[in-house]
């Protein structure tokens, strides 16, 4: 299982909860059980999100490596100037 | 097959300061920028703007307009469909209005004429029927209660019932308990602060050139940060598929996030398409301060608890941010910056994004950030003040580190920050003396950097030279900086390696030039690519000795045997190698395709000396000095001009820049008279310090450079400004009549 | 409107175009004289990206009619080398890194020049004060106003 | 539209009186271009004045001077006998823009444009200078004060231009001096201005002074009441007040994006206080 750190406005759309725990080994399956797990979360993560794994942040990479003991944290999708 | 790895000691072209490839072209006035092409039977392009801050179109008649000999199209909304994707639909809106303006300078229709006079002349033919609309353009104003509706329906999820419909999102972030830190404070202060608007200002307004045929093939020429991503948006808006554009990026005069994203190049094409002539639009300085993308205007709380000896126990922020007409995730950035710099136990931030009758939004160099840490550097600086502390040593002791949890959530792997204030601490500047009416002040700086898509080719040519086509507009040096990194690896002389910038053609996709990217994404592609040329340089070599690849290594620019069984032979350089290419397989390439991670954030730490005139309020900033980790500076005199130029940015935001609307909604200072970006004559030398704490994610260490250096100047000279006059400045910018305001209220 | 007849004299050459009453000087060299290294950064004289030297003077090329040309004397970034030889400033300004973006450089080399003849040494200050016409938003002039320094360090000396 | 270059003041005259409120005079061009550019006017005919020879110089005139109205901000700093003689008049003109429009700026044109936040206006105003005005009845002479009426708005018939501005002879021991407070350094409009010219006496007391503010009223003006506070005195602190005081006294500035009512009315006291200073250690200098 990993925990699935979640900031503070998509807490309240995952039932208040600020960690979540899935089964993934990946950014993608991270993704797919959020949005199995909380359907509201949904449209954010439709309209994108970035993910912090151990530290490092991916604006987009599915097979992105997760493990176990990885931190995981899902952030706004970020641009830069 | 091996190659030797680069260790910091060894390395040859890197950290060198050669010349840059387009040096030549641009001091003899031979480089093209977006203004400087032209084609045959080119029309000249313009655009209709609203003189309303917020109306419905009615009706737009061009009969007249069309009707002028030398007319050949006119384009309004109707002539590009209606996207389902809301982002998508929100950049073509922002091109061309559909149904209602929503700022004044917002764009209503495209004229194509044979020449500037009859294309002036024809937009005054074109009637456009408006009912003007309430409007409202400051930031606290667009959330309170009974405040003109900008666009209904765009909140997203986050928004709690009952906000205001300008309001589109809330994004929060922390950790920890905020009531337990702040019980633990032997001081806490609270304040409010609010920042204007802010404009890129670049030299060089936008420019394109579009030439669409009736075969539907086109062509755009435009100075982008970005070519793929103005191709993706262009395609998308004129249901082209992306096949038939092709987008060539020019030389571009500045842009500092500002052109990564799209204004006048559809309305181009779609002049194009119409009238079956190439297009050439060129926007005027006051459209681009008009209807461009200026940054985000803010108004800020923010409420920090500190012990006696210097620790912050708890911290909070509410950020409140418009980005113009249409919604704008840049206030989340904000959010998560704001308290990076700390290693906090209870900390939380909250951001609104709010619509006003403004342009869209577009980024600007660490977009969100300085504002925000503006407002958290001020509030630890007067509790330093407060509690006779020393800023440095203040934010030593609560400085974020590796394995502190960062505010916005990661954990943070190795940053330079405490190296950083260390060498501010030790340096000179720091003890100098201060005159009367003078004050110093320090801010710490943050940005994330990106990585991201990126594609990078390398080809050998038969002297065994070496061209590199990569896909992001170079606008601070990358094309110097890319060719040094191939010829590190590579082995050879950087003057052996010739870099371009691809048309869309020509590449895969690449992000746009963001988030301080290119010298770390396409220099680490540009690595790999050359990585997958040496290999197949061994390869090469190793039929020619007929020995196993692997018992070839790469060194200084040769194939070379190496183990005991490789056998006894001369190093084979890499021009024999191309020059036998053909004999031995054919020609010779390397390329690497990558969305590229690891990017590692960046901090950075200023000092800045100003003096203010006490009977006038004017304000001369008498020394400054940045101090910013780059991990590996490939080309330290690029990494200095990064540093420099950012923090003279921060500069104009902090004394003079503003956006300024009259009460009617309309902007009133759209030019370089009174939008007052600094002047050589403003300013004294920029000392800079770069440290190197190399990044773990790149092969040479290498951090993004480009963005955290227009982040610390807001609060150093707030700070400054503040202890020079003994009264604490919260709002930006601090022009003279605030200044004297506040030092007329002191008494 | 009537088409006016302008000769004039471009880096050294003479030269002849026809143009509006009202065109702008700038306009006419970079669309009738085939010179784009003036760039037009504002159009109303407060950028400086534009300038060019007309009759021993700098000017901002988008503040003069091309009618004006007639009879002047007018030089630009593009008369700046000789041959295959960079003039100092134009040398010095890649050698100090004193360009990014590079669109205000052709104006400020050219300022620069004019500043270097009247006064073969002037101060930091002086320096400043006389680019101050010159936006530049990349390099917080730090470089560009070291760079102007060198080359009439070296110039003095040849 | 036409551009014309006429040889003679009478031919010019002749042009501005038969195209009326279609035509406009070129001199610098650095005002005319701009509104041009913005759309504000669109002339039909251009006079450029610049090709008529008395335009073009600084001739000596009775112990003073006289700047032809094509005269470049940048010629009249170079002229050492102006520089000398009017320095704060000199170091007004200098202070219009850019060096890029110092090589095209006048200072006829800064008073023709009408502003009231004209660099050299007040200058010439402190100084007493008299325009030369050329017109389809001949020539008329004007005391600058006498010249803006208003925003935009000056003293011109139709036909009539300006051909050149006298600065008149200096005794010993009298000097001017001119302040503008900008947000910046260079470039920008002046939130507001003063000019002081001060005579001294043989004693070190000051024998005449006039003194002109600007950017704090719809034209720039004389401040009489500002130059009477300090005549008779040696610019003692109670004598600097009552000057400050009157010339803020006399401000009715308007707020707007450069500045507000109270910072113009506090600034534009300092700024007449720090001229004067500047202007008594000059003379002091001359005497």
């Amino acid at each position: 299982m990993v925990q699935v750190l979640l900031t503070g406005s998509m807490r309240a759309l995952a039932g208040g909860q600020e960690v979540v725990e899935l089964e993934a080994s990946t950014f993608k399956e991270v993704m797919d059980g959020l949005r199995a797990a909380h359907p509201a979360l949904a449209p954010v993560i439709d309209r994108g999100v970035s993910l912090a794994v151990d530290g490092l942040i991916y604006r987009n990479s599915w097979f992105t490596e997760v493990k176990p003991d990885s931190e995981v944290v899902v952030m706004p999708y970020m641009k830069g100037g | 097959m091996n190659f030797i790895s680069k260790t910091k000691a060894d390395f040859k072209v890197v950290g060198t300061r050669v010349p840059r490839p387009d040096g030549v072209d641009k001091v003899t006035g031979r480089a093209m920028y977006g203004a400087d092409i032209t084609v045959p039977s080119m029309l000249t392009g313009l655009v209709l703007r609203s003189p309303h801050a917020h109306a419905t179109i009615d009706k737009i008649d061009a009969s007249k307009a069309l009707a002028l000999p030398g007319v050949k199209a006119v384009v309004t909304s109707a002539d590009l469909g209606v996207p389902e994707d809301d982002y998508l639909r929100d950049v073509q809106d922002n091109c061309l209005a559909r149904g209602k303006v929503l700022y004044h300078g917002h764009a209503v229709a495209g004229v194509a004429a044979i020449d500037m006079a009859t294309a002036k002349a024809a937009l005054k033919l074109i009637e456009v029927s408006y009912t003007p609309l309430p409007h409202v353009t400051d930031v606290d104003a667009a959330m309170a209660e009974g405040a003109p509706v900008v666009q209904e329906g765009r909140a997203d999820e986050s928004v709690p019932e009952g906000s205001h419909p300008n309001v589109t999102t809330l994004q929060e972030f922390g950790h920890g308990d905020l009531d337990a830190g702040f019980a633990k404070a032997d001081k806490i202060i609270s304040r409010s602060f609010k920042t204007a608007a802010t404009h890129q200002g670049y030299i060089e307004p936008h420019a394109c050139l579009a030439s669409v045929g009736t075969d539907g093939k086109a062509d755009l020429w435009c100075c982008t940060q970005g070519q793929f991503f103005v191709r993706e948006m262009c395609a998308a808006m004129m249901g082209m598929a992306a096949s038939q554009l092709r987008v060539t990026a020019s030389e571009i005069g500045g842009g500092f996030g500002g052109k990564t994203t799209v204004f006048i190049e559809p309305v181009a094409l779609a002049l194009s398409r119409k009238s079956g002539r190439p297009v050439k639009i060129v926007m005027t300085r006051e459209e681009v301060f008009r209807a461009t993308g200026p940054t985000c205007s803010s108004s800020i709380d923010v409420k920090i608890g500190m012990t006696n000896d210097g620790r912050i126990t708890a911290a909070d922020a509410q950020l409140r941010y418009q980005g113009g007409a249409f919604p704008c995730e840049t206030v989340g950035m904000g959010a998560q910056s704001a308290f990076a710099a700390y290693d906090l136990d209870a900390v939380r931030t909250q951001g609104w994004n709010v619509l006003t009758n403004r342009p869209k939004e577009a980024a600007y160099r660490a977009p969100g950030a300085p504002m925000a840490i503006f407002a958290v550097e001020s509030v630890v600086d007067e509790l330093c003040q407060e509690l006779s502390l020393d800023p440095l040593q203040v934010r030593l002791i609560n400085a974020a580190d590796a394995g502190t949890k960062s505010s916005y959530g990661p954990t943070f792997d190795q940053i330079g920050l405490k190296a950083t204030l260390q060498a501010a601490v030790e340096h000179e500047h720091y003890r100098a003396p201060l005159g009367e009416n003078q004050g110093r002040g320090i801010s710490c700086g943050f940005w994330f950097n990106f990585g991201g898509n990126t594609c990078v080719s390398l080809n050998l040519n038969s002297d065994g030279t070496v061209g590199i086509t990569e896909g992001n507009p170079d606008i601070g040096g990358s094309r110097a900086s890319i060719s040094m990194m191939a010829a590190e690896e590579l082995g050879i002389p950087y003057e052996k390696v010739r870099t371009i910038v691809a048309d869309t053609n020509s590449l895969g996709h690449n992000d746009v030039t963001d988030g301080s990217r290119v010298t770390f994404a396409v220099g680490l592609a540009t690595i790999e690519a050359a990585r997958d040329a040496i290999r197949v340089m061994c390869e090469r070599a190793a039929k020619v000795w007929g020995i196993d690849p692997d018992a070839v290594i790469w060194e200084d620019g040769c194939a070379k045997p190496s183990g005991h069984n490789a056998g006894a032979f001369d190093p084979m350089s890499i021009e024999e190698i191309a020059a036998s290419a053909s004999d031995t397989g054919g020609p010779i390439a390397g390329h690497y395709e990558v969305n590229a991670e690891g990017a590692g954030v960046s901090f950075g730490v200023h000092i800045a000396d100003l003096e203010v005139d006490p009977e006038t309020g004017h304000t001369k900033v008498l020394r400054y000095t940045v101090f910013q980790d780059a991990g590996k500076a490939v080309h330290p005199d690029y990494v200095e001009g990064q540093m420099q130029g950012g923090a003279v940015q921060g500069i104009g935001w902090a004394l003079n820049e503003e956006y300024i609307y009259g009460e009617d909604g309309r902007l009133e200072n759209a030019g370089f008279l009174d939008y007052r970006v600094p002047v050589a004559s403003d300013l004294p030398s920029i000392d800079t310090v770069i440290l190197e704490i190399p990044n773990p994610g790149h092969p040479y260490g290498v951090r993004g450079v480009g963005e955290t250096p227009i982040v610390p100047p807001l609060a150093a000279l707030a700070n400054a400004a503040s202890r020079a006059i003994g009264v604490r400045m919260s709002e930006l910018p601090m022009s003279p009549p605030k200044l004297l305001a506040a030092i007329t209220a002191k008494g | 409107m009537k088409n006016i007849h302008v000769s004039t004299k471009v880096n050294g050459d003479e030269m002849e175009f026809i143009c509006p009453p009202d065109e702008t000087l700038l306009d006419a060299l970079r669309g009738r004289m085939g010179l784009s290294g003036a760039k037009e950064g504002c159009g109303t004289g407060d950028c400086g990206a534009c300038t060019v030297v007309m009759n021993g003077r700098v000017v901002a090329s988008c503040l003069v009619l091309g009618a004006e040309a007639d009879g002047a004397e007018i030089t630009t970034v593009e008369g700046m080398s000789t041959g295959d030889k960079l003039h100092p400033l134009q040398q010095s300004f890649i050698d100090n890194a004193a360009l990014q973006c590079g669109i205000c450089t052709p104006g400020i080399l050219v300022a620069a020049q004019n500043l270097l003849e009247r006064n073969p040494d002037p101060s930091e200050t002086e320096i400043r004060y006389w680019l101050a016409g010159n936006l530049c938003r990349c390099t917080g002039y730090d470089k560009i106003i070291k760079a102007v320094q060198i080359a009439a360090a070296e110039m003095r000396g040849a | 539209m036409q551009y014309m270059k006429p040889q003679t003041a009478a031919e010019a005259a002749t042009l501005l009186a038969q195209n009326a409120g279609a035509a406009r005079v070129l001199a610098g061009g650095t005002d005319l271009l701009v509104q041009m550019k913005s759309g504000m006017i669109e002339p039909q005919m251009i006079v450029d004045i610049k090709h008529m020879a008395e335009v073009r110089e600084i001739a000596e005139e009775d112990g003073g001077l006289r700047i032809g109205a094509g005269v470049s901000g940048q010629q009249l700093g170079e002229h050492k006998g102006a520089l000398a003689m009017w320095p704060g008049v000199v170091e007004a003109v200098e202070l219009i823009g850019s060096t890029q429009v110092q090589g095209r700026c006048t200072m006829v044109g800064n008073l023709c444009n009408g502003s009231p936040a004209a660099d050299s206006v007040p200058a010439m105003m402190a100084a007493g200078a008299v325009a030369r005005i050329a017109g389809p009845n001949g020539v008329r002479d004007l005391p600058v004060e006498e010249f803006p009426l208003g925003p935009g708005k000056i003293a011109l018939e139709t036909g009539e231009f300006v051909t050149s501005v006298f600065l008149p002879a200096r005794p010993k021991g009298a000097a001017d001096a001119y302040l503008r407070f900008i947000p910046r350094t260079e470039m920008d409009i002046a939130v507001a201005n003063a000019a002081v010219n001060i005579e001294l006496a043989g004693d070190g007391t000051i024998k005449a002074a006039r003194i002109a503010i600007g950017a704090v009223g719809p034209k720039v003006r004389l401040v009489e009441d500002a130059a009477a506070a300090i005549i008779g005195t040696k610019l003692e602190p109670e004598a600097e007040a009552a000057m400050v005081a009157a010339a803020r006294a006399a401000a009715s500035p308007i707020s707007d994006k450069r500045g507000t009512v109270e910072f113009r009315t506090q600034v534009v006291g300092v700024l007449v206080k720090r001229a004067a200073h500047i202007a008594m250690a000059r003379a002091g200098e001359k005497a």
